[in-house]
């Protein structure tokens, strides 16, 4: 009896997905023959977008990117802008950037986290996950007056300093977030189904991950010790000491493993960065009021940094006029999407369902 | 060939090939350990189109910036020698209009098939609107006149 | 075999002896609610030099000039920044490129009126939520 | 002192003076259990939903506060009445029957879901309120009914499956075939040690035959966990939610249905929820029969004893991720049923030493 091909579209409306994509998948009765990405769905070309702005006003359409961590994406363009117009930041500024981004980065663990507990079949996970996250959002407002889309970093500093209710909030989300994320983590770790259900499944060998140049947890669950903070350090992520988490499992148990072990170190980080923060200026007074709209810069630069899905880069040119002539982003959930199919070959469904969340895609990022 | 070398400015070495060495230059730098391929970007400066690659590597800092300049949009396509240029290039003529030989599936990306021009080129015409629908058989309908738009 | 789930378990029946979190909005005020919330753009006319800064760094346009015949001085071209609250993106860069701070972004959050145009003329613009409520 | 439901309305009606033994026909008798056992299903039928919509209820707070969040409290004091506008939703929301779907079978999916499920409530031995015994049915059968009624849903959730002309609930009608196939024997082993042990099928003896010995869950440990799985894959409860599982299938079968129609798989879903642990009860823990300290109450310590289930069956529910198809097909043929066999040798022991005799 010849095989049964059955051609399912896991389409871009589908409950665990991620956001908008559309799997071609390919079915034998359950296993997954071939498992194509189909992305595009919420393609609004960023980098086009930007040709007809100022530098400054950017920032809006960098925030839409990975709309999970999305302080990170706008470091990243504000970084490449920097380097390429030659603006001095002060001092506080910097650190108070390595502050918001490790917090962000814990955030958006946690959404990967709740989801992927929601992928497997738990419902519990994701109300504690949302619930830590719920006090980074609301460490987010009080300095930057908004939960999602932060707008916090400024081209050449922050808009505004800590106010002073910042510092007790902050030191009780510290004091006991490493036990909640513990509460978190024993939902997971010991569970014989969930070991059962993520453990030597989707396979993904460091010659692969090298060859579709991924980045991030994905890669350093690979066995790859790969982490942007450490081989080219940016702001002043070599003043902190942390360590990079590292598996050689190659499945999604690593990738399980190794996220939650970054929440722990940017944890560390966080706590460091803010007994380290030297008083002054946070802002560079040059581009404070009217100065944010005559920006210019002639040239390219490309900045690399660390977002909580891997190397984000932002590549500038400029033409010396006030608005930048091209910015290309590379997004790492895009390369971490292409390898999709490499590494559901011959899975049941549910594994499909279950290594999709853990490669964490955002779709804002990958479509760009 | 290289044509050009330099500093940019933010410290990086720069090469700039001839499009036809474009493979030849990739290999061996390859060889010379920068394994990783950071970012393959399309700049178009209207008289011609220059594909920049970032090259890094996985185990120190090291980072190359190779350039190749292109009139007629054709270039040969490095997908032997990385897995990620393969959505890379399929990027780059989705957006650019610069097609790649010897790239497995040259097709768009992001936009539906029948997408007229590239939105990245600097002569793209912004003001013309594109409606996109779905025909019969699930394949995309690209047409100009806003009916077929939903 | 069954002591992880039995943990798991554990720690879920736990949770049942806490607190519930969720804070009934409408009932109850939201308690983190801060001073710099980036709500509604509110404009003050008095000290508005009319330098149109706010509406070129407007990433989508939203904040245009619009001639508005107020005269407080300094204003010689009466134009005033009128902001469409529907494509607002409430990302502050107004507020913070502002020479006289005289366009800002208030606390108000309850922005549902019998209005349908949400394109507010610099008059409305300048009157906060409970004014307008209370003034049509 | 057990009195049957026949003779507790001839007590009422004679005690109000009314004697109606006139006007009956020629077969009276045949006749007035004809009315007796109407009247009794439609009571069963009333209280059935109004328990599934209890345990609804009973479901959302608890997952709620498992969840540190408030669950339903605006509709009605503490949300009582969210369930009957949620039924009342149901009721009024269209019913949209897509085009290209096999009409019959399509429309009686649901039907052959819910049904088997409200019978099966007839079997239950209800025990005693005051001595007034709430048993429908004395036939000595009862056990085997309520296997074949049970065997009846899955069959409904694969046509459901097949009949809406959908890839996805194609897979989930096949996975509902595999999870019934593969957990139902188990379950049937280890109701025949309880057979064995008691001797009989009638559901009554075996919970009175409980009051007198202890309970078989402790005489029979194995079989006792062997039958708490299976009844728990027979409810499809997330470990086990295979036929519907929201995350990868869309909702598996009951991916076209809509307003009335899937109120009714719903209620089917929590409905086995508490017939599950009703049945449980009553053949493990000897439900219904009464106890010595509390004579006549034999209905309160069911209710007790099902609740208990009902909450373990629904923080299970609650904390467990879903199970994989073929790790699930393979835990149930190569450990639950030897288990089961297992259980079988054991209950041969016992016998030996309760009644000496094989």
């Amino acid at each position: 009896m010849e095989e049964k091909i059955l051609e399912v579209n896991f389409g871009p409306q589908h409950p665990s997905t991620h956001g908008v994509l559309r799997l071609k998948v390919k079915l034998n009765g359950e296993t997954v023959l071939s498992a194509e990405p189909i992305i595009g769905y919420l393609h609004r070309n960023a980098e086009k977008l930007s040709e007809f702005n100022y530098y400054a006003s950017n920032l809006i359409f960098m925030d839409r990117l990975d709309y999970v961590g999305n302080h990170n994406m706008e470091l990243g363009y504000v970084l490449a802008v920097e380097k390429l117009a030659g603006i001095d930041v002060p001092e506080r500024a910097i650190w108070l950037r390595m502050l918001f981004a490790e917090l962000n980065r814990i955030a958006s663990h946690l959404v990967w986290a709740g989801t992927m507990g929601l992928d497997l079949g738990m419902i519990t996970p994701f109300f504690y996950a949302f619930r830590e996250r719920e006090r980074i959002l609301q460490l987010f407002e009080m300095v930057s007056g908004a939960r999602l889309t932060y707008n916090y970093i400024s081209i050449g500093g922050v808009y505004n300093d800590l106010p002073n209710e910042f510092d007790e909030k902050f030191k009780e989300f510290v004091n006991d977030f490493p036990a909640r994320l513990n509460e978190l983590k024993s939902l997971f770790e010991k569970n014989e189904i969930f070991i059962q259900r993520m453990k030597g499944i989707g396979i993904l060998p460091p010659e692969v991950a090298k060859s579709y140049s991924i980045t991030g947890p994905v890669l350093r669950a690979s066995g790859v010790n790969y982490d942007i903070r450490k081989i080219s350090p940016y702001l002043y992520y070599d003043k902190v000491d942390f360590e990079i988490p590292i598996s050689h499992g190659m499945d999604n148990y690593a990738r399980f493993e190794v996220r939650f072990k970054e929440m722990e170190q940017s944890l560390k980080i966080a706590k460091q960065v803010y007994e380290k923060l030297p008083p002054g200026e946070y802002q560079n007074s040059l581009y404070k009021k009217s100065g944010l709209i005559n920006i210019k810069g002639a040239g390219e630069s490309y900045v690399r940094t660390e977002s909580p899905r891997g190397e984000f880069g932002v590549y500038v040119v400029g033409d010396g006029s006030k608005k930048p002539y091209r910015v290309r982003i590379r997004s790492p959930a895009f390369h971490n999407l292409s390898a999709v199919n490499e590494m559901v070959k011959g899975l049941k469904i549910a594994d499909l369902i279950a290594t999709l969340s853990t490669l964490d895609p955002v779709f804002g990022e990958v479509d760009r | 060939m290289i044509i050009e070398e330099g500093v940019l400015k933010d410290g990086t070495k720069y090469i700039l090939v001839e499009k036809s060495t474009l493979i030849e230059e990739l290999n061996n730098l390859k060889n010379q350990g920068y394994d990783y391929l950071i970012l393959m970007s399309a700049v178009d400066y209207k008289k011609y189109r220059e594909v920049v690659y970032h090259l890094g590597s996985y185990n120190d800092n090291r980072k190359i910036v190779l350039k190749v300049r292109t009139e007629d949009d054709i270039l040969q396509s490095s997908t032997p020698l990385w897995g990620a240029a393969n959505w890379f290039e399929r990027e780059i003529y989705d957006l650019m209009g610069i097609k790649f030989e010897g790239h497995p599936n040259l097709k768009r990306i992001f936009l539906p098939e029948g997408w007229h021009g590239h939105p990245l080129r600097k002569d793209y015409d912004m003001s013309k609107k594109q409606y996109v629908n779905m025909k019969e058989d699930g394949t995309d309908l690209v047409s100009f006149n806003p009916e077929d738009g939903w | 075999m069954v002591k992880g789930i039995l943990k798991g378990m554990f720690v879920v029946l736990k949770h049942s002896r806490r607190k519930p979190v969720t804070v009934e909005y409408p009932e109850k005020e939201i308690p983190w609610h801060t001073k710099r919330f980036r709500g509604r753009v509110i404009l003050n006319l008095d000290t508005c030099i009319g330098c149109s800064l706010c509406s070129q760094i407007c990433p989508n346009e939203s904040d245009h000039m619009v001639y508005f015949d107020y005269d407080n001085g300094k204003n010689k071209r009466k134009i005033y920044p009128a902001v469409n609250i529907g494509t607002c993106t409430y990302c502050g860069l107004c507020q913070a490129i502002c020479p006289t701070g005289s366009i800002r972004l208030s606390n108000d959050m309850t922005l549902a009126s019998f209005e349908k145009d949400f394109d507010y003329l610099p008059d409305r613009l300048s009157r906060t939520e409970e004014e307008l409520k209370h003034h049509d | 002192m057990i009195y049957s439901i026949l003779q507790l309305i001839n007590f009422i009606l004679t005690y109000i003076g009314i004697s109606y033994s006139q006007y009956l026909p020629p077969y009276g008798a045949l006749f007035q259990r004809l009315i007796v056992d109407t009247i009794g299903a439609l009571l069963i039928f009333i209280a059935a939903s109004l328990t599934i919509v209890v345990v609804i209820y009973i479901f959302r707070k608890w997952m709620a506060d498992l969840q540190q969040r408030i669950g339903p409290n605006r509709v009605g004091p503490y949300g009582t009445l969210q369930l009957i506008a949620d039924a009342l939703k149901m009721f009024g929301k269209e019913d949209i029957i897509p085009d290209n779907v096999d009409p019959i079978l399509f429309r009686f999916a649901p039907y052959l879901v819910f049904i088997p499920l409200i019978m099966s409530y007839l079997l239950i031995p209800y025990g005693t309120i005051y001595h007034w015994a709430i048993i429908f049915t004395n036939v000595n059968v009862t056990l085997l009914l309520i296997i074949a009624f049970s065997a009846i849903p899955p069959i409904g959730e694969i046509i459901a499956g097949f009949a809406s002309n959908n890839k996805f609930s194609l897979i989930g009608a096949l996975r509902a075939a595999a999870q019934d196939l593969s957990y139902e024997i188990p379950m049937m082993i280890s109701l025949i040690g309880v057979i064995m042990l008691t001797g009989s099928l009638n559901l009554n003896t075996i919970s009175q035959y409980q009051w007198h010995y202890i309970p078989i869950a402790i005489l029979e440990p194995i079989g006792f966990l062997v039958f708490f799985v299976a009844v728990l894959s027979k409810m499809a409860v997330v470990p086990f939610d295979l036929p519907e599982s929201e995350s990868e299938l869309v909702s598996g079968f009951n991916v076209e249905y809509s307003g009335l129609r899937f109120g009714i798989f719903y209620l089917g879903v929590f409905g086995s929820i508490f017939f599950g642990s009703l049945f449980i009860s009553t053949v493990y823990l000897g439900g219904g029969s009464d106890l010595p300290f509390l004579p006549g109450f034999g209905y309160i310590w069911l209710l007790i004893k099902a609740f208990i289930f009902t909450f373990l069956f629904l923080t299970i529910w609650v904390s467990l991720p879903r199970i994989r198809v073929d790790k699930y097909m393979n835990f149930g043929w190569k450990y639950l049923l030897p288990l089961s066999l297992i259980n079988l040798l054991w209950t041969m022991v016992l016998l030996l030493f309760i009644h000496g005799v094989l």
